[in-house]
């Protein structure tokens, strides 16, 4: 039987498909049928509340999937079953630290980051740390800034002073909302919001920002496919994970129980990352990244998992935006509104 | 007059309205057949389900589906009574129903809505549901200090009963303090009310504008000989057939800072390099890409009842001593309404619902109520999107209803 | 030819008609019309005989009363079903089609060939001096040559009821002849049934089997053009047929249908008494214009002579129509044929006129 | 619409700045149409006018976004493009296929729509009918309701559409039947605004007129009332079939795969990346309007020769 | 009162008029209007005279030649302020607005305050006798209320120039009657110019100081009434107004405007020469109807008889209309005044009847 897929589109589905679907399809001759969403949680939960789930597997935010999870909406999936790392090491153990949870299978780690057009700064001028983001003394001009609360608050915190590690304990309180909104209130009138991932590139592309906030992806897509200057600037960035989901009532649990174990193993996993520039999740697969896929540039310096692209940056916190999400997100809007 | 009238009977000795009535009845017959079909099709394909939809509005079943414990505790005790042992005993027992149904998420999630940040507070407590002992107050304040916290009890005793009005509370900017009475939230919390208004009035410049552009334009399509007209209605109907987000996006090419016609501009002289105009990313941007989306809504409506209009009542008019300008004003002019009334109505809903535009060039505060809904939607927040979608149906049928009263319906209808 | 209810071909039964609930437009219409006969509905401005012929062709509906068309209440058959053609008060023309298709039109609803279509089609077109326009737009029409498309149209299914709302309305008198002539020939040789209005008392005389004099949402006499005309049953009938010259007075004497009449001035005439029941009644004396002489030798024996002084002389034509004061009303008209040896009167002149008592009738005062 | 000699100077000004108007409407109506077709040709994956397009460097124009849109989703895009391979584009093709659901929904819905709409248009507009304005209000509300609510909403009524009787009976999404009502009931508001609007100014003596030649209601309103409110009708049925064309929200909930459309196809991975493949389909479809519209117009006129009318 | 072309109101000097490039509906007209004349343009449907008004009101444009009015050409002056008041056809009521607001209109936009502008629309209502109506719309009035408010509208404003199209086509002869007065009351104590154009012949003679005859886009002849009933310069007018008889024949003799004709078969008349050229050539003669007599002792010494045979007695109220065979043509006419002591003619009967040849008036054939 086939299985349905949904998950992002784009460059994103391209990448499943050659890492995954093909190979999947023919190892198992199961067909896989694949659909896009905006956002794969919003039409799965109402599939799930319908009664009519048609989607076997779906790729999802973390944050999303902890949500659903807790609903019920989401068959909880047994990470021991997962095949074990290339190199023997248990599933596990294999993935990274925190990234497993009840119902999501983690496919790959992405990073929301400061980007720039090298060639618009002088050698040695371009910003270097996410302090620069917020700083229109130093750096005039408009920044492309994400339109969600999420994220762009974490930011702000952490170009205001507060380390990584500490960024959620202090946006727990409401002095921290009320900094973190101050400093927000710095590059306000500088900003140009987005919201669709292919913005920021065609921002830069067009000399409309100096410098914008973008998923590393698309910078990296631009840079290496069509040559662009765009450089990530790897600090004060938040990472995060998204993977695959089994909807309750899914009409195939069984395969699509196969694919997610084939699709989340170290070669699969790896070859994934070479076609697109997230980190893989597999400790064992890291290494087996090469070079980006039909090229001789590696691919490792360019994923958010880089050690040395680590140094300050800040893993999102499911947790706290699942509690916290609806306020923020009213009080963003209520300050996207304010003059 | 209308007392004698009532007076009036015919010669059989009915009141003459009840026979006239009677003898329109036939007809009134036929008029609704012809629009039955119709009726039943939008009822059936539109009206029940959003109906259904809306009704999620007022009706969510998250919490208490799953809390049949607390939902006895609650009817057996009037509101204000503190929590006592019994009543953290319920909890106790409902959390535990909820970790074997997995409906925690859900719980949390309803409660979460009203007062904020209580949603981990479920889920967590459920997880830990299998352990607790009595005495429960103790074992559950143990876990989270949060649980004696009056306005999570209050939500609770409210979200018990699936039928609620929390969501519309939120939707007028308002929520239950500790003691259950309404007060405004913060300050930078206030959003709905503020954007409601707003959209409101950003859709009523569109629509001014749309009326303005697209006047002159009908009125030449409408008196060019036809095949001219034909012509010309390509440069109407081409932007038409392009999608939406083309258009939207388009815009963005043209308006941009480095955009065309700021490059343009430049390129002319007109402006410094420096001084390029910022025509996108605010209001601005909004208003133009909309207008240039919204406007064959009311060219082709216009178009069509003008064509309609013979020339010999200007004419008359004209005879009759009106300069020209009169003569539109007082005899055009009417007789354009239906087509000007059909427009307006196309434009101003249309405008009020869109939010795609809105986001791509709307910059900060370019997004409207229905960016609102939309972010609700997609956090998969029924409820509160539903209450949202009502407030904005509401507010158009208002104004349909005033558009009806001031100008009429009816003046779609000539003599 | 006069139908009775149940036989009849169309029967109005206590018809009302009233469009707002306030006022009845028509009041209480019982008219029998049997097959074959032509009736012309005459009468003022907004007495309802447009109202009539639309409730007859089914666009409105009676408030009270019944229509039968054939023994059948008219609510049964819908309109198009009622093979009822009608000539339109403002013509109906489809603009979107040419002259030829509209007269088409009818044919093609019936199923009828295209040779035989356009057979019927040139005829019609033909008879109203039309042949030539059948590419035409109704807008690129005068309003006569729309108007007579409107006829052709009505005309061209051979309905066997024919409802004309002014049909020659627009035409002037040389057409509008040849039209009537064309009509009534229709009327005879296919045997159809028409109802008609017009306001053009000729027309209605010369061209009916009965008329109904319309006023104030009922009829006020119905009956053949001779009657109407000799013996109004009233004066609304005698004033509106017709020219007529009136004379108020008192009735002083009354004998059967004898009466004699003071009149203002305190002189007394002897009149046919038609309207009137008492001694002492007020009432209108009416003397047609065409029963006064006033060439001594031409007033015949008996007759009731009275002064007259000739106030205006209008030429009409055929006709000199001398407006004079009698028994100090001034407008007292007198025609005299407009002969060559016409003894011609001129303003100011002093005359004696004389009519045959006969021919003054005494009527009700309206 | 020549000026009369007898015209004032401010009514030639008047004139003037009429044209003038009209002239920047049209101009402000077809300026992003016109941007978008040379970015079609973009060699970049942006919507940007790059130094090599405005100084017309061949090298900044490419085809590759038109190549895209062809091969994308086909079995074998590499071949040699012969017949196997145009087959293999018809059948397989993703915005190949996207076209035709388009154009399949779009036209089923459009014919629901118009249909159904023009006939209530019609009762609607007797001053008889009765609860007009009620009605109105219920016909007019798919557009006021945010398409977000109504595609959700019939999204859980369409997955068991017969739940409200109490029982299951199938499911109406994933299915063209679905989004075809669907868009029809998107559509519908358009219809019945346009199209009244044009009765209003509808002279009623023809039907009559019709009616007394013998017409039956149906004959009476093709051959009488359709052709003049056809203008209304018309613009009514645009405004329905390009409801359906552009239509994305409301597809995404209810589509399956099977019932992908162009803005569908669009819409996809749009967060993740706009590519000018989509001002490469804009381009496509205004070529293809152009085409079509021109070639109505040219029947229209020989079918006016035909039926020996002077043009007006 | 005849105006010659500098001095006149009004004046057509060779203005062509076509629609289509290809027909021209208005060929060669030249006309001049004095200031307070009453013109009636008489003619077929068709004829052009529609157009005729439309060019003067402003709102078609000669293809060729000069309209001026007061002197000025027209296309100088915008249409609101020529200061015509206009009756159109097809009335062309502003449907949105009540019939007093319809008649308030051209008060309004003159700037006239609003009690004045309620005096006049109410006594303009009254002139009509629509007084209460006032707040219908359009579209709830008869076809006669309709024409009534647009010619009320026409004159409200007290314009010096009327220019109306059939202004009482629709109404009932009482009604017209009381119009025709009203209308020229006014014109006379207004002094306002009237062009009218009707299809009435009794209301073109008896209101129109000179009468244009349209045909074929031509004005046949432009005249005082009694002129063009009298002495019609063709057979085409002579056929047009009034009713005639026509025997067509040959000249045999002509002798100045005497002339002997040899009808068909081949008795011999004399006749007036009106039209004709030379012997020998074809003519028609036209004699009216009510110059002929059939009563011997009415027959004037020298006139000329002619035997006859009655066909047919149509009844006309004031006047019976006898259709009779006359030197082999069924189409004679003669009318007997409906007086009370009328020899009743009946089908059938033989009859000889004559006229004075002064009467018989030999034309050209058409
Ligand atoms: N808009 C038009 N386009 C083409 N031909 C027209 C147009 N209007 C009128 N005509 C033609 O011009 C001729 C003169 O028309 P006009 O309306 O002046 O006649 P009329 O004398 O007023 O006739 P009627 O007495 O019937 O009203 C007619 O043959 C008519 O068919
Ligand atoms: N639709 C309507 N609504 C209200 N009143 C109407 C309507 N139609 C006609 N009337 C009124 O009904 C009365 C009769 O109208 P109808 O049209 O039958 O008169 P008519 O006898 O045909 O007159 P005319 O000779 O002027 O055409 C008039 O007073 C008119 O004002
Ligand atoms: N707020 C939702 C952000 C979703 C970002 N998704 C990025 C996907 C990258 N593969
Ligand atoms: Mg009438
Ligand atoms: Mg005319």
């Amino acid at each position: 039987d086939d299985i349905t897929i949904m998950s992002w589109g784009g460059s994103y589905s391209a990448a499943e498909t050659e890492a995954y679907y093909k190979p999947f399809t023919a190892e198992t001759g199961i067909g896989i049928v694949s659909v896009d969403a905006d956002n794969p949680a919003t039409p799965v939960k109402a599939q799930v509340d319908a009664g009519n789930v048609t989607t076997d597997v779906a790729l999802f935010l973390l944050s999303d999937a902890v949500r659903l999870c807790d609903e019920g909406q989401l068959m909880p999936i047994d990470a021991s079953m997962l095949p074990d790392g290339i190199d023997g090491t248990p599933a596990m153990d294999d993935f990274l630290e925190g990234t497993l949870s009840e119902c999501m299978v983690p496919n790959d780690i992405y990073a929301t980051a400061v980007a720039f057009d090298a060639s618009k700064f002088a050698e040695g001028a371009a910003p270097s740390s996410i302090a620069d983001f917020f700083d229109t003394e130093k750096f005039p001009g408009k920044r492309g800034v994400l339109k969600s609360p999420k994220v762009v608050l974490e930011m702000a915190l952490m170009a205001d002073g507060v380390p990584a590690a500490e960024v959620y304990d202090v946006l727990d309180t409401d002095e921290g909302v009320d900094r973190a909104f101050a400093k927000l209130d710095t590059i306000k009138n500088d900003a140009i919001y987005w919201e669709a991932g292919a913005q920021p590139p065609q921002l830069l592309a067009d000399g409309e920002v100096v410098m914008t906030m973008s998923y590393n992806g698309r910078i990296f897509n631009a840079a290496v496919n069509e040559g662009k200057p765009f450089e990530v600037l790897w600090d004060g960035q938040v990472f995060e994970w998204e993977g695959y989901v089994i909807p309750e009532g899914a009409p195939n649990t069984e395969a699509a129980m196969e694919y997610i174990k084939f699709a989340t193993s170290s070669a699969p996993s790896a070859r994934f990352s070479e076609r697109i520039s997230y980190g893989t999740p597999r400790k064992s697969a890291a290494p087996l990244v090469g070079n980006v896929n039909g090229t001789d540039i590696p691919m490792a310096p360019n994923l958010p998992t880089y050690p040395a692209n680590m140094t300050n940056a800040l893993a999102s916190s499911a947790d706290f935006w699942v509690d916290r999400e609806t306020e923020l997100g009213e009080r963003f809007n209520a300050w996207l509104l304010s003059n | 007059m209308s007392d004698v009238a009532s007076q009036l009977t015919t010669a059989d000795g009915r009141p003459l309205k009840a026979a006239l009535a009677t003898a329109q009845a036939r007809a009134k017959r036929r008029a609704f057949f012809l629009v039955l079909p119709l009726l039943a099709f939008i009822v059936i394909t539109f009206a029940v389900p959003i109906g259904q939809m809306l009704q999620r509005s007022v009706y969510n079943d998250g919490f208490s589906q799953t809390v049949p414990a607390l939902t006895q505790w609650f009817e057996a005790n009037p509101k204000g009574t503190v929590p006592d042992e019994a009543a953290y005993a319920a909890l106790a027992s409902d959390l535990n129903l909820m970790k074997e149904t997995r409906m925690a998420g859900d719980a949390g999630t309803r409660i979460n809505y009203v007062v904020s940040g209580m949603r981990s507070l479920f889920t967590k407590s459920a997880r830990k549901a299998a352990d607790l002992e009595p005495p429960y107050m103790a074992a559950l304040l143990d876990i989270d200090e949060d649980w004696q916290d009056p306005r999570v009890w209050n939500a609770m005793r409210t979200a018990s009963s699936p039928w609620t009005l929390d969501f519309y509370t939120i939707a007028f900017d308002r929520e239950r303090d500790a003691d259950g009475k309404l007060v405004k939230v913060d300050e930078n919390q206030r959003i709905y009310f503020k954007l409601y208004i707003k959209t409101f009035v950003v859709a009523a410049v569109i629509t001014a504008i749309c009326l303005l552009l697209a006047f002159p334009v009908a009125h030449l399509l409408a008196t060019l000989p036809m095949a001219k007209a034909n012509l010309l209605m390509i440069l109407v109907l081409l932007p038409f057939w392009t999608s939406l987000l083309v258009r939207t996006t388009s815009w963005i090419v043209l308006l941009q800072g480095q955009g065309v016609i700021n490059s343009i501009l430049v390129a002319l002289g007109i402006i410094g390099d420096d001084g390029r105009i910022q025509m996108i990313y605010n209001q601005t941007g909004t208003i133009i890409a909309m207008v240039h989306i919204l406007l064959p809504f009311m060219v082709l409506p216009l178009y069509s009842v003008m064509r309609v209009i013979p020339p010999s009542y200007t004419r008359a008019a004209r005879s009759l001593g009106a300069t020209s300008w009169t003569t539109f004003r007082r005899i055009y002019l009417p007789q354009t309404i239906p087509g000007i009334g059909a427009g307006v109505l196309l434009v101003f809903i249309l405008a009020v619902g869109y939010y795609i535009t809105p986001a791509l060039v709307g910059g900060a505060d370019g997004q409207l109520f229905s960016n609102m809904v939309q972010f609700h939607m997609t956090k998969a927040n029924w409820s509160m999107a539903a209450a949202l979608a009502t407030m904005l149906l509401v507010g158009v049928l208002v104004l349909y209803w005033l558009y009806d009263r001031l100008i009429g319906i009816d003046k779609l209808k000539l003599g | 030819m006069v139908a009775s209810s149940d036989n009849a071909f169309v029967s109005f039964e206590h018809v009302q008609k009233s469009y707002d609930g306030e006022t009845l437009v028509v009041k209480d219409l019982n008219l029998q019309l049997a097959k074959g006969e032509f009736l012309t509905m005459l009468g003022p401005s907004g007495s309802g005989k447009t109202t009539c012929l639309m409730m007859l062709a089914g666009f409105e509906t009676a408030t009270h009363g019944e229509i039968r068309l054939d023994g059948q209440p008219i609510n049964q058959v819908p309109p198009h079903k009622r093979g009822i053609g009608m000539v339109f008060q403002n013509y109906a023309l489809f603009p979107h089609m040419t002259v030829g298709e509209n007269l088409a039109f009818p044919l093609e609803v019936r199923g009828m060939g295209k040779s035989e279509r356009e057979t019927k089609v040139k005829r019609a077109l033909d008879m109203v001096q039309m042949g030539a326009f059948a590419n035409r737009r109704p807008a690129q029409l005068s309003g006569g040559q729309q108007q007579r498309i409107a006829l052709a149209r009505a005309l061209v299914f051979d309905p066997k009821l024919v409802l004309m709302d002014e049909p020659l309305g627009a035409l002037d008198k040389q057409l509008r002849e040849h039209m009537q002539f064309e009509i009534k020939h229709l009327h005879e040789s296919l045997g159809i049934t028409v109802v008609y209005v017009t306001h053009d008392q000729g027309e209605a005389l010369t061209m009916s089997d009965r008329v109904a004099v319309f006023n104030d949402g009922r009829i006020q006499q119905l009956a053949p053009p001779a009657e109407l005309y000799e013996r109004p049953d009233n004066s609304f009938v005698a004033g509106f047929i017709g020219e007529n010259n009136k004379l108020p007075g008192v009735i002083e004497e009354l004998n059967g249908d004898r009466a004699v009449v003071c009149l203002e001035n305190g002189e007394r005439i002897h009149a046919t008494a038609v309207n009137v029941r008492a001694k002492g009644e007020k009432t209108l004396v009416s003397i047609r214009p065409e029963r006064v002489e006033f060439k001594p030798e031409l007033i015949p024996e008996g007759s009731h002579t009275i002064d007259a002084e000739v106030l205006e002389v209008i030429y009409m034509g055929d006709i000199l129509r001398t407006r004079m004061k009698v028994a100090g009303h001034d407008e007292f008209v007198l025609k005299c044929r407009n002969t060559i040896d016409q003894v011609p009167l001129s303003p100011g002149q002093r005359i004696r006129i004389g009519w045959n008592p006969l021919d003054a009738r005494a009527l009700d005062m309206i | 619409m020549a000026l009369p000699t007898y015209a004032s100077p401010l009514e030639r000004a008047w004139h003037a700045t009429y044209l003038v108007i009209c002239v920047l409407v049209f101009v402000f109506l077809i300026s992003p149409i016109l941007v978008i077709v040379p970015l079609s040709f973009n060699a970049e994956p942006y919507f940007t006018y790059t130094e090599k397009m405005l100084s017309f460097d061949a090298e900044g124009y490419s085809m590759r976004w038109y190549d895209s849109l062809l091969t994308s989703g086909m079995q074998a895009s590499e071949a040699v493009r012969d017949g196997a391979w145009w087959s293999d584009l018809w059948h397989n093709a993703d915005w190949v296929k996207a076209a035709k659901n388009s154009v399949i929904i779009g036209f089923w819905a459009t014919i629901l729509s118009t249909i159904l709409g023009t006939l209530a248009a019609l009762g609607l507009s007797r001053p008889e009918m009765p609860w007009r304005r009620t009605i109105m209000a219920i016909l007019i509300s798919p557009m006021i309701v945010p398409i977000i609510i109504v595609a959700t909403g019939m999204f859980f009524f369409y997955s068991n559409p017969c739940a409200i009787f109490g029982f299951g009976c199938g499911r109406l999404t994933s299915t063209y039947t679905g989004v075809v009502l669907a868009h029809a009931a998107l559509g519908i508001p358009f219809v019945i605004i346009t199209v009244t609007a044009t009765l209003s100014g509808f002279d009623q003596s023809l039907i009559r007129a019709a009616a007394s030649l013998g017409a039956n209601p149906r004959r009476t309103f093709f051959k009488v009332v359709m052709p003049l409110i056809l203008p209304g009708v018309i613009s009514g049925g645009l405004f329905a079939f390009v409801t359906s064309f552009d239509e994305v929200v409301a597809v995404l909930f209810i589509a399956g795969p099977d019932q992908q459309t162009i803005p569908r196809e669009m819409w996809s991975g749009i967060r993740e990346q706009i590519s000018p493949a989509i001002l490469a389909v804009a381009t496509i479809l205004v070529v293809i309007s152009i085409a079509l519209l021109t070639v109505v117009e040219i029947l229209r006129r020989r079918s006016e020769r035909l039926r020996g009318v002077a043009a007006h």
